[in-house]
């Protein structure tokens, strides 16, 4: 088996179930649900062959495939000329976000078959050209395809929030458009530049460029294009002030695309930050640090007192995203192993809690259509699994140890301790916030006195069982064990941790 | 620079041609605008015979100087009664313009000032006619028959568009 | 070997073009704007014919450019004025200044 | 790949234990009597396995679930007896593997075996096992009996962890987990809103705590590069960490302490957590998870000692505690909230013991408290199931009564008011001793007077609850089943005889073998002046004989010093009105912070976007007006421009040229 192509079969496999989709006729209810779903499990599959082929001991540069693609020559004859090369390949920290991905795909895809009403044809082509998107961008080795990739992102989840939403999902899909084509319009520029200057855009070669200074970037320059890259990916992370996209996002979304979204579209921020910012400009980056360590707290803290006086239980998680997001931002910072693999768990480790509140929120909302803490409150009578694990994803949450939330917030503080020993003293408040913000949300919702009577609501069942209990093994294992994601990123980090000079 | 016939004949007819354009637009009335045209397009005429091309100069003669021209008359004749009066908002718009054709000619002209081939001994005042007939029925016969459709697609949708409905004829 | 320089026809042609396109830009009856981007064609076809015979290689194809661009030039013209007859027909007016169904 | 090797190397280990294990015959397993200390990690794991059965198939199981917790903390206190037993002849047995590797740092996790560990093994899994018995009488009829049960095995499986810790992070890792247990046992009768209060304040209170240790562990980390008690100890003996460092991270390791261990300022959710079933009061917010800050101090003993400063406020925060909760427990009149204020106070002297470098007294009074305060709650426990109230002003006249039940509560009593002869007593001195010895008289006096206040208000519960008229309305009060008293009584026994491990008189076995091959933490007995005993014994004396007086016989009017209605009174009924001023100044800064930011979510930020879009729409509008359908204005705006490009371009030539 070639294993150059896998990668590309990977993320274009699904494209598969789009043209399937397309026959099937739209009333074709089941069927159409069936290949939506059974189109998200080839990248699985692959994804996870992927993984074991790394856990065989085997090197992940054996699937980097590069074709040439664009290629066109100067103006002036003595211009080098200009490649940009059809690039895929895959590191330890792309496999990760790989396999989230196509985790969580499947699982919001079967997430979708519950939540989703009407027009699943078109639902699911949408669903799956995003997955399309997200695969690419993370196994993308050049910006431009990367760029592409994460246009592909943008158009689908625009019409999956805007057309399944709920009632407001007009004003949140077009508020995500805009702030997100606004990001990429800063991207595209940084890329433009960065091609116009070196010539190329894959990621290996331009951090070698940009690192050696006979190249002839000056330092204000480089300074400028990084904080073009931190607006570019602060949008999508989000980063206070630009967050008040994604509050609507998560709040009108149906809960099968927030599963999407937070679980994976906030994560190409952290990873855009992580590949771009700190891989190519990791000079900058370290001047920039405290700031970004203050920007993280700044993220945490906001996140979490609002959070604290949300009546929208989907509003408390959407801060909460924000706060959790702060983490990433402050394990960065440090710029240390510790901080930066904290930054990295956290971006796993919150991918797949996001998903499983959400979904959870979308089950609840379901049964008693309603998400407002104060018109809920006592459903752990009628609906005891559901608010079990509700309490246990808000337990994973606020980073509980044994849970994967743990492990990337210890790390996170851990590093950022070692640095800025007062900023950390500061975030840790957020820590506490956190569980007082969740506590109070959940217990309102789960415990105390039914607002009204939930005994004809059905508790989780059947197929809904399933994203749940992945999920939830998921969290666990990684809280329990994890050196299943610490140990294909140490190569990462060492090629991170090089580039920082330290 | 020695002032010879063709030289005169050029500065006449370039003289009668723009004299004719400046007429189009100072002119009142439309159908003296498009009379002043007239002058215009047979100059233009004549600047092809000194430009060696003389079957370009009949079709010339043939197509703008009487067909266009007459048509364009029809035309001016057929959508009366109208008023010559001059929109009264216009005037920032004129000046705008005439700045803009004033700096786009000037650009231009920088362009011809530098203007410099080494002329080359041409043979195109040679049977004309029938060099034009060569090229257009061997090199050039698909855009000719190209053309040829295009003037039938015109001709039937020209006639189509100024039919006169046939409601609007009913009620008349 | 002609007295009279390429750039002088050149000049010419840019004048009768400039004076086509502020007729064109500025004259409030369609007609005459009509007219006016026939002499601005008029003015291209005097380039097309002068590059036929002063050009870098003067060949034929310019003078056939030229008659090709007569053609187009004349079905233009009808094309145009039929659908100013429509227009005429259906709001009495010549004036392009109250032809503005394009917006919307 | 490592890792995957190491994974394999791991699992296989534990299978070949398992699989070792189980093929041996059973009579070479008595022979061995499995001494092998290697496999006390098996410990935590039988209640784990417990709560994850009961998890599955506990709905199933109904009241069988009992069975399943009951066996598998039998199994766990089997193991730890031998553990215990073994170590007494045995060195410290540690265990570690790589549990996390960040680029060069491994950190590690494991077992440990060590005296303090083993013996709160076997603490921790006794008590344990008594209250999963005790609650399958307790908690008969309930409909989520075997979610108890869960809990408990979580519980368990979490607080077992703790003690075998080999580093401060896995402590962590489990101190958290105990805290989830604690929690979901508060919050057990889910639908009462004091439950749901109460559950979530003490998570949040103690997460505040729990702050502090991950600081203090952070910052501790980063000086001497491990998360190792031992490598810990040998940087602080080493002196490779600068004074103010060790006495930040002791401060703020205390912190975590203060917490957990319901000290002052962070007492007031170990009171609430009383809203909890009963049997979990006894287990968590008494015997065990509560004595889990005390354990800490311990375990990080060394640290401690190499701060004068630390230690202070380590004695000073006890101290004050002891004396504080005391007075609160004075006046209240819910059963278990007397208990509550109490295990608060003798936390507060455990505290103080450690505080004056009194290591051995720390943990031998954890030790006995564990028991006669697991003892006191499972006879309030009885009390309660009898009588089914928890204010005590409704009982009265239970002796009769409750002919089991009341004389072992009279032994709780007399234990934890220090009468001479039982656990209390021997605990109760080495503390006072070791307060005086540590050069702190003034404690030591507040200690003293702890201990009247003890004796006083824990004879005026038992005096009220079981003498006297009956002032409720009860009708049927039964003595409860023999799942309650059984355990009850084994703890009574214990109450009793638990002392005699170390005394003044008969030798301190305990203390010598706590401190045995760790010179660092003290000896094992420090001698006190022969007074000190009698001071204890005379006080607490009167503290009974007052409870007496007042409460038993009722010559003296029980407002004699301060009635209801009085300023003292309602200080202290309303526990200093502590709740009250963390409600006006945390609880308000909180939320008004919140609001503030809130405010500055919706106006600022939202409203420089507003702006933002406002502006643009502007610009559109501006743009649409222009659009007036005519086409040759729309020539005309192209061609000018066009024609500026034109005139620029000839003019300078191009741009980038």
């Amino acid at each position: 088996m070639n294993l150059h192509a896998v990668l590309s079969l990977l993320v274009f496999s699904p494209l598969v179930g789009i043209i399937v989709l397309a026959i099937l006729p739209k009333s074709q209810e089941i069927a159409i649900k069936a290949v939506g779903f059974l189109a998200t499990l080839p990248p699985l599959a692959l994804s996870l062959a992927v993984y074991a082929h790394y856990l065989a001991g085997k090197s992940l540069s054996d699937f980097s495939v590069s074709v040439p693609w664009i290629q066109f020559r100067g103006l002036q004859p003595d211009e080098p000329a200009y490649a940009v090369n059809y690039e895929l390949a895959i590191s330890g920290f792309q496999l990760l976000l790989v396999v989230l991905t196509s985790v969580v795909s499947t699982l919001a895809a079967l997430g979708a078959c519950r939540f989703i009403k009407k027009e699943w044809k078109g639902y699911f082509m949408l669903f799956l050209l995003l997955v399309t998107g997200m695969l690419g961008l993370f196994t993308a080795e050049n910006m431009v395809l990367f760029f592409i990739f994460f246009e592909v992102t943008l158009i689908p989840t625009f019409f999956l929030i805007g057309k399944w939403g709920y009632f407001e999902k007009e004003k949140a899909a077009f508020s995500f458009l805009i702030y997100n084509g606004f990001g990429s319009a800063v991207l595209l520029i940084v890329i433009m530049i960065l091609l116009a200057k070196t010539g190329t855009t894959n990621i290996v070669m331009l951090k070698e460029i940009i690192a050696d200074p006979s190249v002839g970037l000056s330092a204000d320059f480089k300074l400028g294009l990084f904080i073009a890259l931190l607006i570019a990916f602060g949008v999508k992370l989000p980063i206070f002030p630009l967050h008040s996209w994604m509050l609507r996002v998560h709040v009108q979304a149906p809960p099968s695309v927030v599963m999407i979204h937070s679980g994976i579209l906030l994560k190409i921020g952290a990873y855009g930050l992580i590949r771009f910012g700190m891989g190519i400009f990791p000079d900058q980056f370290k001047q920039l640090a405290v700031l970004l360590a203050i920007l993280g707290v700044i993220n945490l803290l906001y996140g979490a007192f609002l959070a604290f006086i949300q009546t929208d239980f989907k509003m408390v998680l959407a801060y909460s995203s924000i706060s959790h997001m702060g983490i990433v931002l402050m394990g960065l910072a440090a710029m240390n192993e510790a901080g930066i693999q904290g930054a990295i768990f956290q971006v796993v480790s919150h991918g797949l809690i996001s998903a499983l509140l959400f979904f959870l929120v979308g089950v609840l909302y379901e049964r008693t259509e309603t998400s407002l803490i104060g018109n809920l409150g006592g459903l752990a009578k009628g609906m005891p699994l559901t608010a079990g694990f509700l309490l246990a994803a808000a337990m994973a949450s606020l980073g509980l140890p044994g849970m994967s939330g743990f492990v990337s917030e210890f790390m996170a503080f851990l590093g950022l301790f070692k640095v800025e020993p007062w900023i950390a003293a500061v975030g840790s408040i957020g820590i506490i916030m956190t569980a007082v913000y969740l506590l109070r949300a959940v217990l309102g919702m789960t415990f105390g006195k039914a607002f009204r009577d939930f005994d004809g609501v059905l508790d989780l069942r059947g197929l809904e069982l399933v994203p749940v209990l992945v999920l939830m093994l998921l969290i666990v294992l990684i809280g329990v064990y994890p050196s299943v994601l610490s140990s294909p990123l140490q190569a990462t980090l060492e090629t991170i941790m090089l580039g920082l000079g330290g | 620079m020695t002032f010879s016939g063709e030289f005169f004949a050029f500065m006449a007819l370039a003289l009668v041609a723009i004299i004719g354009g400046v007429l189009l637009l100072n002119l009142n009335k439309v159908v003296h605008m498009v009379v002043a045209l007239i002058f215009t397009f047979v100059s233009i005429a004549g600047i092809y015979i000194l430009l060696s091309a003389e079957f370009v100069a009949a079709v010339q003669v043939l197509i703008y100087s009487g067909a266009i021209t007459i048509i364009m008359l029809f035309g001016i004749m057929l959508t009366k009664p109208y008023d010559d009066s001059e929109a009264k908002t216009g005037k920032w718009r004129k000046i705008l313009v005439f700045l803009g054709v004033v700096g786009f000619a000037f650009a231009v002209y920088l362009g011809i000032y530098h203007f410099d081939i080494q002329q080359v001994p041409t043979t195109l005042h040679e049977d004309n006619v029938l060099q034009i007939g060569k090229a257009l029925y061997t090199k050039y016969i698909i855009p000719f028959e190209f053309v040829s459709v295009l003037l039938l697609a015109a001709l039937i949708g020209a006639i189509i568009l100024a039919k006169r409905e046939d409601k609007e004829a009913d009620k008349q | 070997m002609s007295s009279v320089p390429a750039s002088a026809f050149l000049a010419l042609a840019l004048i009768l073009f400039c004076i086509g396109l502020y007729g064109a830009l500025t004259k409030r009856n369609t007609v005459i704007v009509l007219i006016s981007i026939e002499l601005m064609l008029n003015a291209v076809n005097i380039n097309l014919v002068t590059f036929s015979k002063y050009g870098l290689s003067p060949s034929i194809d310019g003078q056939i450019f030229a008659l090709f661009a007569m053609a187009v030039a004349a079905a233009e013209a009808a094309v145009g004025l039929a659908i100013l007859m429509a227009l005429y027909r259906n709001k009495k007016t010549v004036h392009i200044d109250e032809m503005n169904e394009m917006k919307h | 790949m490592v890792n995957l090797t190491k994974l394999y190397a791991v699992g296989g280990q534990i299978t070949r234990i398992v699989h070792e294990w189980c093929l041996t015959p059973i009579d070479t397993h008595l022979k061995r009597g499995f001494d092998k200390m290697e496999n006390a990690w098996l410990i935590p794991l039988f209640p784990l396995l417990s709560f994850l059965l009961l998890l599955l198939i506990g709905k199933r199981l109904k009241e069988a679930s009992a069975y399943v917790g009951i066996l598998m903390t039998l199994a766990s206190l089997v193991f730890s007896i031998l553990v215990l037993l073994e170590r007494f002849s045995e060195p410290t047995y540690l265990y570690r593997f790589d549990w996390l590797t960040i680029g060069e740092m491994h950190l590690t996790a494991g077992f440990e075996v060590n005296q303090l560990n083993a013996l709160m093994l076997f603490i921790v899994s006794l008590v344990s096992f008594l209250v999963h018995t005790y609650s399958k009488g307790y908690m008969h009829g309930d409909e989520r009996f075997h979610v108890f049960y869960a809990y408990l095995g979580l519980f368990t499986f979490a607080m077992l962890g703790l003690v075998i810790s080999p580093n401060i992070l896995q402590t962590y890792i489990f101190w958290e987990l105990v805290g989830l247990g604690s929690f979901l046992l508060i919050g057990f009768y889910y639908y009462k809103e004091e439950a749901k209060a109460a559950a979530k304040k003490a998570f949040i209170m103690t997460r505040i705590g729990d702050v502090g240790l991950l600081i203090g562990m952070i910052l501790l980390f980063w000086q001497t590069n491990s998360f190792e008690y031992s490598e810990i100890f040998k940087a602080v003996e080493a002196g490779a960490i600068s004074n103010t460092m060790i006495t930040l991270t002791a401060i703020l390791i205390f912190i975590g302490a203060i917490g957990k261990s319901g000290q002052f300022p962070l007492h007031t959710w170990l009171p609430d957590a009383m809203e909890g079933p009963t049997p979990v009061s006894a287990l968590i917010h008494a015997a065990t998870m509560v004595a889990a800050g005390v354990y800490l101090v311990a375990a990080l003993f060394p640290l401690f000692l190499a701060s004068k400063t630390a230690l202070m406020t380590v004695a000073v925060i006890g101290g004050f505690t002891a004396i504080f909760a005391a007075s609160i427990g004075l006046v209240q009149t819910d059963i278990k909230r007397v208990l509550a204020y109490s295990t608060v106070s003798q936390l507060g002297y455990m505290m103080l013991a450690l505080g004056s470098a009194g290591y051995v007294a720390g943990v031998f009074h954890l030790m006995t408290h564990a028991f006669f305060k697991a003892l006191l709650f499972l006879a309030a426990g009885s009390v309660i199931h009898a009588v089914h109230t928890q204010n005590i002003e409704e009982m009265g006249g239970l002796w009769k009564k409750l002919k089991f039940t009341a004389p072992l509560f009279l032994i709780g009593t007399l234990a934890i008011s220090g009468v001479p002869g039982l656990s209390g007593f021997f605990s109760k001195d080495e503390i006072l001793v070791a307060a005086w010895e540590g050069g702190h008289p003034v404690l030591f006096l507040l200690a003293l007077i702890a201990a009247f206040m003890t004796a006083f208000y824990m004879f005026r519960l038992f005096f009220m609850v079981f003498t006297g008229e009956n002032r409720g309305k009860q009708t049927h009060v039964h003595e409860s089943p023999s799942t309650m008293t059984l355990p009850m009584l084994l703890l009574g026994i214990l109450a009793v005889v638990a002392g005699y491990v170390n005394t003044p008189w008969f030798g301190s076995f305990l203390g010598d073998w706590l401190t045995d091959g760790n010179p660092v933490l003290g000896h094992g007995h420090i001698e006190g002046p022969a007074w000190i005993m009698a001071a204890a014994t005379i006080v607490s004396l009167a503290g009974i004989l007052l409870a007496y007086l007042i409460y038993g016989k009722r010559s003296i009017a029980p407002d004699w010093l301060s009635g209801k209605g009085d300023m003292l009174h309602t200080v202290l009924y309303n526990k200093y009105y502590i709740d009250e001023f963390y409600q006006m100044t945390v609880v308000a800064f909180v939320t008004g912070f919140s609001y503030l930011l809130r405010f500055i979510d919706v106006f600022i930020v939202e409203g420089i976007i507003k702006g933002v879009t406002g502006i643009i729409q502007g610009l559109g509008k501006l743009g649409s007006k222009m659009q007036t359908g005519q086409v040759q204005t729309y020539g005309a705006v192209a061609f000018v421009g066009l024609a500026v490009l034109v005139v620029i371009y000839a003019l300078t030539g191009g741009y980038l040229r």
